[in-house]
């Protein structure tokens, strides 16, 4: 059960059961919504950008624990963050998720984030983990506007 | 009566563990494991007899054929058609629907005609449907689902009257387990004359199927379902209904003579099989059926129904847990929610104890919309499953609460 | 280099017997023979991996998911495509021009637009354009067969004009073994943008096919014919052609989101790949590259072209038979008639003689009208052949006339 | 070797290489194509019946050795005999050439045709013994007009 545990954190159940952020935002600069077909999560993102930062971030939709977490994790840790800041975090989130070694000082600024480590043992997952950060990726990227997680 | 030590020392993967648990395959809706014999059937075949069928006057090739041919037969007799030239093989059910689709109903249909199906369907039972009334103007109409699980055939005056050109409609839920009592249905479908496809994905491993009896125009299943191999399937469709049907799929096989000004098609049910077909998937298939005509289909469904009456109680008594799905008659199928706790979660953490059962909508999300959840977790059991197991789901499923709760 | 004895040890069939003779099978071109390996692959993964794909948390699930994308990732590098999503998984070349005709071309294709295709086409490249102009009020165009067994290319630019909305083409032919350089072909296609699907089913097997440089839009293949499992073969399409293409069948898998009123489709490759594909096939099939791969397709290219050279020799010293069919660039197939005898008469006699050759019109009725001939025998080489077996096939020929005399 | 001596009777390679009763009738009462698409065998068959009995019959086309020299056969064989007795013919040739037991009278009965006792040993080759036969059937049972032999 170690793994599972590692998986399922106390820090994500709780950010599970009483997401943060959740909810609309309006008015706001950006949105994009994301949908993992495989398992029905869904996720509506919203983001109020001023100067190329992240003043407000906010999120509603359905979704499994690590999906949920997640995103609730996400809005809290981007905000105040640059745009440009985001991309290098995605990346980063992306390597930590699947395993991909990631340096010491990556690890750390990732801050919280990094209790999604477990997710690495469970391939199944890493859709879950990442779907608000494919969301994030596209509303910034505004010819898209429904993120999915690669198949 | 099920010997289940003997069944199950016939399946060489429920004795594998996974995660260092014993599996426990609980997952047989998606697709079921294969006994021994279904595995040596095409190991034999390409050892000792295998070579492309019908065009060859060569040893090899005369046997591929009638061990081909023969699987048509036993196909025949599994679903007591009334003839071998009844049956079309194809690559699953959803070919086979899709198949009635372009070379049944597409030709004949019309804008503002209508296609009835149920609100149960599986995706392969509506989007053929869909696509197709799409590109004739033609209207999809829906038998409603009841709380209960079953279908309001209440309905049925109202839904069924000469617009309708098809009936489409699953024997049996794979998300909810119902069995759907099509008797009726059927009476007053042909009493206007509407032909009925009986999607049979599910029914065909559970309990006897006669389509004489059953009097379903089209009745289509998938061989990997039934403990055979996968990328084979069968449309039985009566002979009328087949002999006036176009050409599915054009290339060899399926001509008896061309040229580039004219061709002439084969008989049934060649015609519709162009190409080289799954040889060994069809002959692998046939063993599968003889393999459960051995155990009897009438055994399987007694035993597996009392494995479901003790799942069913052994659940209810998990605090939290709800059965989606309580028809009166059931399969072996059993889909649940739980309090707070989403059902890829509950898939991931019984995993870990080696349980293997699906999460999700199953490809049935009109289900999960009437019921207005996202997903749900599905136990469905087979005749090699044991009481045993499903103690052990049913720790799984309470680890589950301990560790998410 | 062919290590012949370790190759011949690696296909059990080849060490049976037929009518009390060592077998000597010439049938390749009508399908393969298949490796130890190919067959352990179905039978590994139904013993210790099996479950249904894509839609599973649970590990069976996720490691019959990994085989299967795997053997995808082995067949894009197997013809060096730009992306796995290029490569779409059907029953075999068959289904895929089929595919081809109905997704991408039927939605395009206008009255008096025309197909332009060869005269030494198999059915399966004839009959679904055939089928396809004739409900469009469009016409089939053909490049037409030079007595030796070439295509007149040099009717090319009256036939290639902006009418034309697609040029379907065999690689290599199965009746006459001519290899086509379709180079010129596809550039001068290109240039008045009209795509070229190119029939890769005995292609394949013989010599490496790179689809990148050969710059064909569409590549189609079997998996029976490279020494892989019935049941499945590939679709390879541009990316540019896949996206913008209607989806064939309808059902799971093909679908991102589905409700009564709206269905969202699923990115390629899976908007062309409904319902339960034939997980096996796939595996196996990869498998049977990965086989051929390790041998190497010049090695492979190199003995058969000797054996090829062997037999036609051979052959042609016998009197009364001729060959039909000498292209200068040729595979290594030799179709021949011989002299007041019918090749149905030869082929029962090769047959009790242990040799399997095939009789008739190979499914290229056209090649046979053209020759003015109802049928030929057809030898066909795989590099598990040897000159030792080529003298027995000779000896058998001889026998033919002997005994028919 | 001897099952295929057994084959190919002298008789029947003298029939293939000089069919007799080789050509069109005209004028004819009854007339039919054969096809067996397998093998690409083809067959015209002319009959003239007079009175319900066979006058003349005459058949063209190209097939291997046992189909060419079966049609040869049956027209010699069928020549003077009445229509309701080659429903009879039919079923005892069937017989003999599927290898189902032939009594020793019916066998007398087929005279020359018994030389096609040696097909039974070849099932692949049983169609094309019959499609003249079938051919015959198709011809005689006006509402049809291209024989198939069953796939
Ligand atoms: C009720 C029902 N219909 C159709 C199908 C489609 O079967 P396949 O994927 O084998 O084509 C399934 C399989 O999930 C099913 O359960
Ligand atoms: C040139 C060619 N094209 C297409 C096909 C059809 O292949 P399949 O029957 O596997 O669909 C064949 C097989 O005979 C072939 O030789």
């Amino acid at each position: 059960m170690s793994e599972l545990r590692e998986l399922y954190q106390e820090v994500i159940l709780d950010h599970n059961r009483n997401p943060r952020n959740f909810g609309q935002l309006r008015p706001h600069s950006h949105h994009a919504n994301g949908h993992n077909p495989l398992c029905g999560d869904k996720l509506e993102l919203f983001l109020d950008v001023v100067d190329g930062v992240i003043k407000d971030i906010k999120f509603t939709g359905s979704g499994c624990a690590i999906s949920t977490s997640s995103a609730s994790l996400m809005t809290q840790f981007l905000k105040g963050k640059s745009i440009a800041e985001t991309r290098i975090y995605f990346d980063h989130f992306h390597d930590l998720v699947t395993g991909k070694g990631l340096s010491d000082e990556d690890l750390d600024d990732l801050g919280k984030l990094a209790v999604f480590a477990g997710v690495q043992e469970f391939p199944a997952r890493v859709k879950c983990a990442s779907l608000s950060w494919h969301t994030l990726m596209n509303a910034l990227d505004t010819t898209k506007h429904i993120a999915q997680t690669e198949n | 009566m099920i010997d289940i030590n003997k069944v199950r020392s016939n399946f060489p993967i429920l004795h594998t563990e996974v995660h260092g648990k014993a599996l426990v395959y609980a997952d047989n809706a998606a697709s079921t494991q294969k006994p021994q014999s279904v595995i040596d059937s095409s190991s034999e075949l390409y050892a000792k007899n295998y070579a492309n069928i019908h065009r060859g006057v060569h040893q090899l090739s005369q046997r591929s054929t009638a061990l081909y041919e023969g699987a048509r037969a036993t196909v025949r007799a599994f679903i007591n058609a009334g003839d071998v030239k009844e049956i079309v093989f194809v690559r699953g059910a959803t070919e086979a629907i899709n198949l009635v689709a372009s070379s049944y109903l597409e030709p004949v249909l019309q804008a503002n005609d209508q296609i009835l199906i149920s609100e149960m369907e599986h995706h392969s039972n509506i989007i053929p449907w869909q696509m197709l009334a799409e590109r004739k103007g033609a209207e999809l109409k829906i038998i409603p689902l009841l709380e209960s699980g079953d279908l309001d055939f209440t309905k049925l005056p109202q839904l069924l009257n000469s617009k309708v050109k098809l009936v489409a409609i699953t024997h049996m839920s794979n998300s909810l387990g119902t069995i759907n009592d099509l008797t009726t249905l059927i009476d007053q479908a042909h009493a206007l004359d509407i032909p009925v496809l009986v999607d049979g994905a599910q029914s065909i491993a559970h309990f006897p199927v006669d389509v004489q009896s059953l009097d379903s125009d089209f009745f289509v299943f998938s061989g990997h379902k039934i403990y055979g191999p996968t990328g084979i399937g069968v449309l039985h469709a009566k002979e009328k209904y087949l002999e006036n049907m176009q050409p599915y799929q054009g290339g060899g096989d399926m001509i008896l003579n061309v040229s580039f000004e004219k061709t002439e098609f084969n008989d049934i049910p060649y015609k519709f099989e162009a190409g080289t077909p799954n040889i060994a998937g069809a002959i692998g298939m046939a063993t599968a059926l003889d393999y459960v005509s051995d155990l009897g289909l009438s055994a399987i469904d007694q035993y597996e129904r009392e494995l479901l009456a003790y799942a069913t109680e052994q659940f209810q008594a998990i605090d939290g847990l709800k059965i989606i799905g309580l028809a009166e008659n059931k399969g072996s199928i059993i889909s649940f929610i739980m309090e707070g706790i989403h059902p890829h979660d509950v898939g991931t953490i019984m995993d870990m104890e080696g349980v293997a059962v699906r999460t999700g909508h199953h490809c049935t999300q009109p289900v999960m919309d009437c019921y207005n959840i996202p997903a749900t977790t599905r136990v469905s059991l087979s005749f090699y499953n044991t009481k045993a197991e499903i103690d052990i789901i049913a720790r799984a499923i309470r680890k589950v609460k301990e560790l998410m709760g």
